[in-house]
């Protein structure tokens, strides 16, 4: 029973497989305002919580792509508003770090993010992961962090 | 044409305007205060403004004696005497042959001027 | 083996109208390990509850996801249903299909196959769920006041008529802290002591509350409802039971060069001393820095004086060692030294005032008895000059950036003050704005100008010389676009307020976060502004940020009632998603401890079994009660010995492998 | 360089007679002259002690299990060593209290490597005169520069400082070039994506997941490392699916990003000869660059880049926006 959604839905359109991790404090319930608020976001992207974007290890970004995720976003509470008072600012450098080497290696930058959204943001949640997911459409699927050795 | 702009007096001045609180404490220091027609709290506003011209033909610009005294009390660091002068600067390279030569200058200040604003006649005068 | 129940709710056509439950279900239940699957019009209702319950009981279902609402929403509910279950709470996953996929796609089929990928990530992570249980610590049921100014003292009585033991460490020789230094409160003029000395009588009689004067903290350990503090009680060299308050010796001690710190140093006082009248504990101290006895050996003569024998010299500090359940800081405040604003003259001439040193000079208590006479030659004042902001709004690097906020109400206070007295003195304000945001201040501030006939100017003052005597004061009158030159007996400068310096030292005991500031962190700015982030401390007081004085009762109140719910507690439910680190895989790096914001791990050398070698590591052990389960460590660890209880990697992994198979 | 070696023999003799320490830890013959080994040495043994241009290994990463041992023990660190011990002493992996350091002069190893690429065969033993190798093989004498076979890490030497090491044996060498280590790094970020991608898929699908670079390196010193830790979810022993190289060549960077102090033994044991150094400096230029300089191991109290932050630190774009420019 396939439901991968980065397969091609009936329209045959491309459809890209998004993973977002959503601090529970902020971006989670940000998420949450968004679906309240029905504002509509591609139904590509998939949202995992965690309790700060502190938690998210660069292994599970990297485990994503492994598995065929196309894209890789973080959100979590704006640098300052931490529920633990300082979580983001350590996640802020772990990813710039992170992103930066995947860049490095080659990998399109444009393929991870991280956004800083609100409880109160999700008008922003909604508009960013639009844009991301737009993004991601367009970079197409994601071959290279599957496959770094032997390409195509 | 030489810039008259905004852009270019913050970037001789290298000071930001926008940081001004409007406390006045420029023009509350400022010992050539009423030999101005633009005092230094306007030039802030006026820079920020964007209203260039007329400050490029203030008065003020030859009755600051560049103390620097609004420089040093100002309590978010904006620079009054930075942009007075900038403006000075851009007047100079629009006349560039009205400058007097530095031999000349001596004979204007008389004894009782202050030191710095012997320094600073230099400076503004023989650009 | 495990055997999950996945249930689907409708939440009528919230959900239903978008995703096709039915389909839900069916594809749940291909997924490894369901035993059961179903939906249901109302999941959070009772018959929707009762529905898990049953099926529970009947299926043996060691775990459940609830395909719904956010969890934000109704997790707690469906936890309280697993529990009456029989299940541990913790074996609970939502998947959010409402907010998360209903609500924001259109199309059926697409919603139905995420719902269905939401679904299948939540069945993952609880099929690597672990039942857990939240440990529990005791109380103890004593809190601490560091600090006994008026929102230590607040915070104290509060706690106290609650019932539960409170001690207050204060530096000085008596609580009352600044507002005993205030000659009047604004906006209602009443006399600052009258309404606070019955608050001090009432801290040092009431049977709940210990104060230790001339005290400091010396240690904290210990965290939430556990907390070890060491006080020191700097030796008073004279005995407490005994000293009546009566003030012979204060009044025979030869050495009277000393500035009294209560009236800002504006007159002098003996070595030993009562602080004031209305001094609680009414105990008179040696300043052993100045005392003649101390320094030569000689005089002796308050011990000679005293009928109640107890001038002790040889009284040495003394350490008092207590457990505490709660810490509230409340260090207050002082002024900055104004002396850093050259352009003002405050300390070359006498006559230039900051705003407390204006305030004693109009105390009935103060140096001159309440005459308002210029300091330098005891003349009376025609024409005085106030400026605000000195100092605060300041970013040049003397002074403050912020606001200090009560400043405004102070000024206009002494502006009506003086005018009221002295009807023949002119008053003078330099403003940059005005702020009076609070009940009736604007109202105050309106009196000054309109009844009291105070001159405001907007503008700064440049410069303040002295002349002939007097005072010069340069400023610019922005609004008539004029300088002015005003001649004034007295300059009073209303210099900012920082927190007082002794309050790092105790922050960093307490390992509770300070601002760029100095001022204390709160737990959340706009949620939890008497909390600091570590859990067990609470904020009372100008030490989180400038308050005026029913501010600062208000927050001490409340600081208050958050110190009383958690003494109230028999015992403190600790957060079950807590970090944890397996000691055979940590390697004592310290990374860990480095980035965990509330100071919950810490190191120690264990003895270990690793496979049947014994060795003895530096480990990192996780408090339970203090960890709030942020997950800060668990990335900082690259062995990867720390761990998120209720997050762990194994889980979150889980669910990126579901959503992206 | 027999002089050298006899210096420090008779300054690790003293050491011992003094009762500094009870052993010394150093090198001893390999089985080829290119190869000499760690090895611990009692006071008999230490005419054995090896010290040339091939004794190459951070013996720093040893002193965690030495130092666990009865006694003290007396470590040869040359400068870049030095700070690796210094960052495992930070990290509480070594009992500094049973390390006597001696910080020891090094004028730059040699890679064999880059002998034999030159052309030396059957190499039977070396000698160094006057800046150049003279190898003696199997077909006659080959003289070469030493200049040019300087290892890598080498070849951009950090200087001769030493960290933390209780004394230094002085010992006249000649001037060292300066020498960016950064201008790999940086001449990768130049090209464009597709280069990049194109020269890592290269080096890195040479892996044969050998772990040297792991084993060797004084930072990866994790009790259990998580490729090895079944409970992971990232445990692999060979490289399964083509991604995993990859994954734990950067997850390998990551782990140590901020606690790595350049000492380059990846790239020396690599028998692939994958410049994994290049990973290692990306995250210490961008940490420079970023967060501003840090060398691992020089500051006691320093805390680590990435167990650190301030306010004010570039945002995760801000970085990717730098190359655009």
């Amino acid at each position: 029973m396939p439901l991968n959604t980065s397969a091609p839905a009936q329209t045959g359109e491309y459809r890209p497989l998004i993973v977002a991790f959503c601090c529970n404090w902020c971006s989670y319930a940000g998420a949450d305002l968004a679906g309240s608020s029905r504002l509509t976001y591609p139904a590509d992207v998939k949202i995992i919580r965690v309790p700060c974007s502190c938690r998210v290890n660069p292994l599970f970004v990297l485990k994503a792509f492994e598995r065929g995720a196309d894209g890789v976003i973080l959100c979590g509470c704006h640098p300052g508003d931490c529920h633990y008072t300082t979580g983001n600012y350590y996640t802020r450098r772990r990813m710039t770090l992170l992103f930066s080497m995947l860049d490095y290696l080659g990998i399109e930058r444009e393929r991870t993010r991280v956004e800083w959204v609100s409880a109160a943001e999700g008008a922003k949640f909604s508009a960013t992961m639009n844009d991301f997911a737009r993004t991601i459409r367009a970079l197409g699927e994601n071959r290279k962090l599957r496959d770094l050795r032997c390409g195509n | 044409m030489p810039e008259t702009t905004r852009e270019t007096v913050l970037r001789i001045s290298g000071t930001n305007t926008r940081k001004c609180m409007l406390c006045g404490k420029c023009s509350g220091s400022c010992p050539a205060y009423d030999a101005m027609d633009y005092r230094p709290h306007q030039f802030v506003a006026m820079v920020e403004r964007g209203e260039i011209a007329p400050l490029l033909q203030s008065k003020s610009l030859y009755a600051c004696m560049s103390c620097f005294a609004c420089v040093e009390r100002c309590p978010r660091g904006v620079q009054p005497a930075s942009l007075i002068e900038a403006l000075r600067a851009m007047v100079l390279r629009e006349r560039e042959h009205t400058r007097l030569p530095a031999q000349l200058i001596p004979e204007l200040i008389d004894a009782g001027t202050p030191q710095q604003a012997v320094v600073s006649a230099f400076r503004k005068l023989s650009k | 083996m495990q055997k999950i129940g996945v249930f689907v709710c409708w939440c009528g056509s919230n959900i239903a109208g978008t995703v096709d439950v039915g389909r839900v279900v069916e594809a749940v239940r291909q997924e490894p390990g369901v035993a059961f699957a179903a939906d249901y019009q109302y999941m959070c209702s009772d018959s929707g509850q009762n529905l898990i319950k049953s099926a529970v009981k009947e299926h043996g279902l060691t775990g459940i996801v609830v395909c719904s609402c956010s969890p934000r929403m109704h997790e707690a509910t469906f936890k309280k249903t697993a529990a009456a279950a029989g299940l541990n709470p913790y074996m609970v996953e939502i998947a959010n299909i409402r907010e998360h996929c209903s609500w924001i796609h259109k199309n059926m089929e697409e919603a139905t196959e995420k719902a269905i990928v939401l679904a299948r990530a939540a069945i993952a992570k609880v099929l690597k769920d672990a039942p857990l249980t939240s440990g529990t610590t005791e109380v103890t049921k004593r809190a601490l006041v560091i600090g006994g100014g008026i929102a230590g003292i607040q915070t104290a009585l509060d706690i106290a008529e609650a019932g539960f033991a409170v001690d207050i460490v204060e530096k000085q020789p008596t609580i009352g802290g600044r507002m005993a230094q205030l000659d009047k409160t604004f906006p209602t003029l009443d006399c600052s002591a009258c309404i606070l000395t019955p608050k001090m009588v009432d801290a040092g009689a009431n049977e709940n509350i210990e104060l230790f004067t001339y005290s400091e903290v010396e240690s904290v350990k210990g965290f939430v409802g556990n907390f070890t503090v060491t006080i020191r009680k700097k030796a008073r060299s004279v005995r407490a039971d005994l000293c009546t308050g009566c003030g012979e010796c204060t009044e025979k001690c030869p050495s009277r060069k000393t500035k009294n710190e209560f009236n800002m140093g504006m007159d002098t006082r003996g070595a030993i001393y009562i602080p004031y009248a209305q001094a609680v504990p009414k105990i008179a101290v040696i300043d052993r820095e100045h005392c003649l006895h101390f320094k030569t050996g000689k005089c002796g003569l308050c011990e000679r004086t005293c009928s109640a024998k107890a001038i002790d010299f040889a009284q040495e500090d003394e350490l008092v060692t207590r457990n505490y359940g709660a810490i509230v800081m409340a260090t207050g405040f002082q002024m900055i030294d104004p002396s850093g604003f050259g352009e003002f003259g405050y300390g070359k001439s006498k006559d230039v005032l900051t705003s407390l040193e204006f305030e004693r000079l109009m105390n009935a208590a103060g140096p001159t008895g309440g005459h308002l006479v210029c300091p330098s030659d005891g003349r009376h004042p025609k024409h005085i000059v106030f400026i605000q902001c000195v100092g605060s709004r300041d970013t040049s690097g003397c002074g403050k950036p912020y606001c200090s906020k009560i400043c405004c109400m102070y000024t206009a206070k002494h502006a009506i003050l003086v005018r009221d007295k002295y009807p023949d003195v002119s008053v003078t304000v330099f403003y940059i704005d005005v702020r009076t945001p609070g009940k009736n201040f604007d109202e105050f501030y309106r009196r000054a100008v309109e009844e009291y006939g105070v001159q405001y100017v907007k503008g700064m003052v440049g410069k303040v010389t002295r002349e002939g005597g007097r005072l010069k004061v340069q400023g610019s009158d922005l609004l008539n676009d004029r300088q002015l030159h005003l001649e004034a007996d007295m300059v009073v400068l209303a210099a900012a307020i920082e927190p007082d310096p002794t309050a790092r030292s105790v922050a960093s005991m307490l390992t509770a976060s300070i601002d760029t500031n100095g001022f204390m962190t709160e737990a959340h700015p706009k949620l939890r502004p008497v909390e600091s982030p570590t859990a067990g401390v609470f904020l009372s007081g100008v030490c989180q940020g400038p308050k005026d004085i029913p501010e600062t009762v208000a927050q001490a109140s409340a600081c208050a009632a958050k110190v009383i719910g958690l003494l109230c507690k028999q015992k403190l439910v600790n957060n079950a998603c807590v970090a944890s680190s397996d000691p055979l895989l940590c390697n004592g790096c310290s990374s860990c401890e480095k980035v965990c914001p509330y100071g919950a791990i810490t190191y120690e050398e264990r003895e270990l079994n690793d496979k049947g070698v014994r060795r003895t590591a530096r480990v990192a052990v996780v408090n339970e009660a203090v960890c709030q389960g942020c997950g800060a460590c668990t990335v900082a660890c690259p062995s990867g010995a720390m761990d998120l209880k209720g997050f762990t990697n194994q889980q979150i992994m889980a669910e990126v492998d579901a959503i992206c198979r | 360089m027999r002089e050298l070696t006899n210096a420090i023999c008779a300054r690790a003799k003293e050491l011992l007679q003094s009762g500094a320490a009870g052993r010394v830890l150093g090198w001893a013959p390999g089985e080829f002259f290119y190869d000499p080994t760690p090895g611990v040495f009692s006071e008999g043994r230490l005419n054995e002690l090896v010290y040339d241009g091939f004794t190459a290994a951070n013996l720093s990463k040893y002193c965690i299990a030495e130092s666990q041992k009865e006694g003290k023990v007396l470590v040869l660190l040359k400068p870049c060593d030095s700070y690796s011990l210094a960052q495992l002493v930070k990290e509480h992996r070594v009992k500094r209290e049973n390390i006597y350091a001696l910080g020891i002069p090094c004028e730059g190893k040699l890679d064999m490597r880059k002998a034999r690429a030159k052309g030396v065969e059957g190499a039977l033993s070396f000698r160094e005169e006057d800046g150049q190798v003279v190898f003696e093989t199997l077909y006659g004498e080959v003289r070469l520069a030493r200049e040019e076979l300087l290892l890598e890490r080498c070849l951009c030497c950090r200087g001769r400082e030493y960290a933390g090491v209780d004394e230094t044996l002085e010992y006249a060498l000649p001037e060292l070039p300066k020498r960016d280590r950064f201008q790999k790094v940086a001449a990768l970020e130049e090209q464009t994506a597709q280069e990049r991608y194109a020269f890592w898929r290269g080096e890195l699908s040479k892996c044969i997941r050998c772990n040297a670079c792991r084993n060797v390196c004084p930072a990866c010193s994790c009790v259990q490392c998580v490729f090895d830790n079944p409970q992971s979810g990232v445990a692999a022993k060979a490289n399964s699916t083509e991604f995993e190289e990859s994954l734990f060549h950067i997850i390998r960077a990551w782990h140590v990003a901020g606690r790595c102090t350049d000492c380059g033994e990846c790239s020396r044991v690599c028998p692939q000869s994958i410049p994994l150094h290049l990973l290692n400096r990306k995250f210490i230029k961008d940490v420079n660059e970023l967060y501003g300089e840090y060398q691992a191991g020089a500051d006691p109290a320093a805390r680590p880049p990435l167990v650190n932050y301030t306010p004010e630190d570039p945002e995760p774009s801000a970085v990717l926006e730098r190359g655009r420019a």
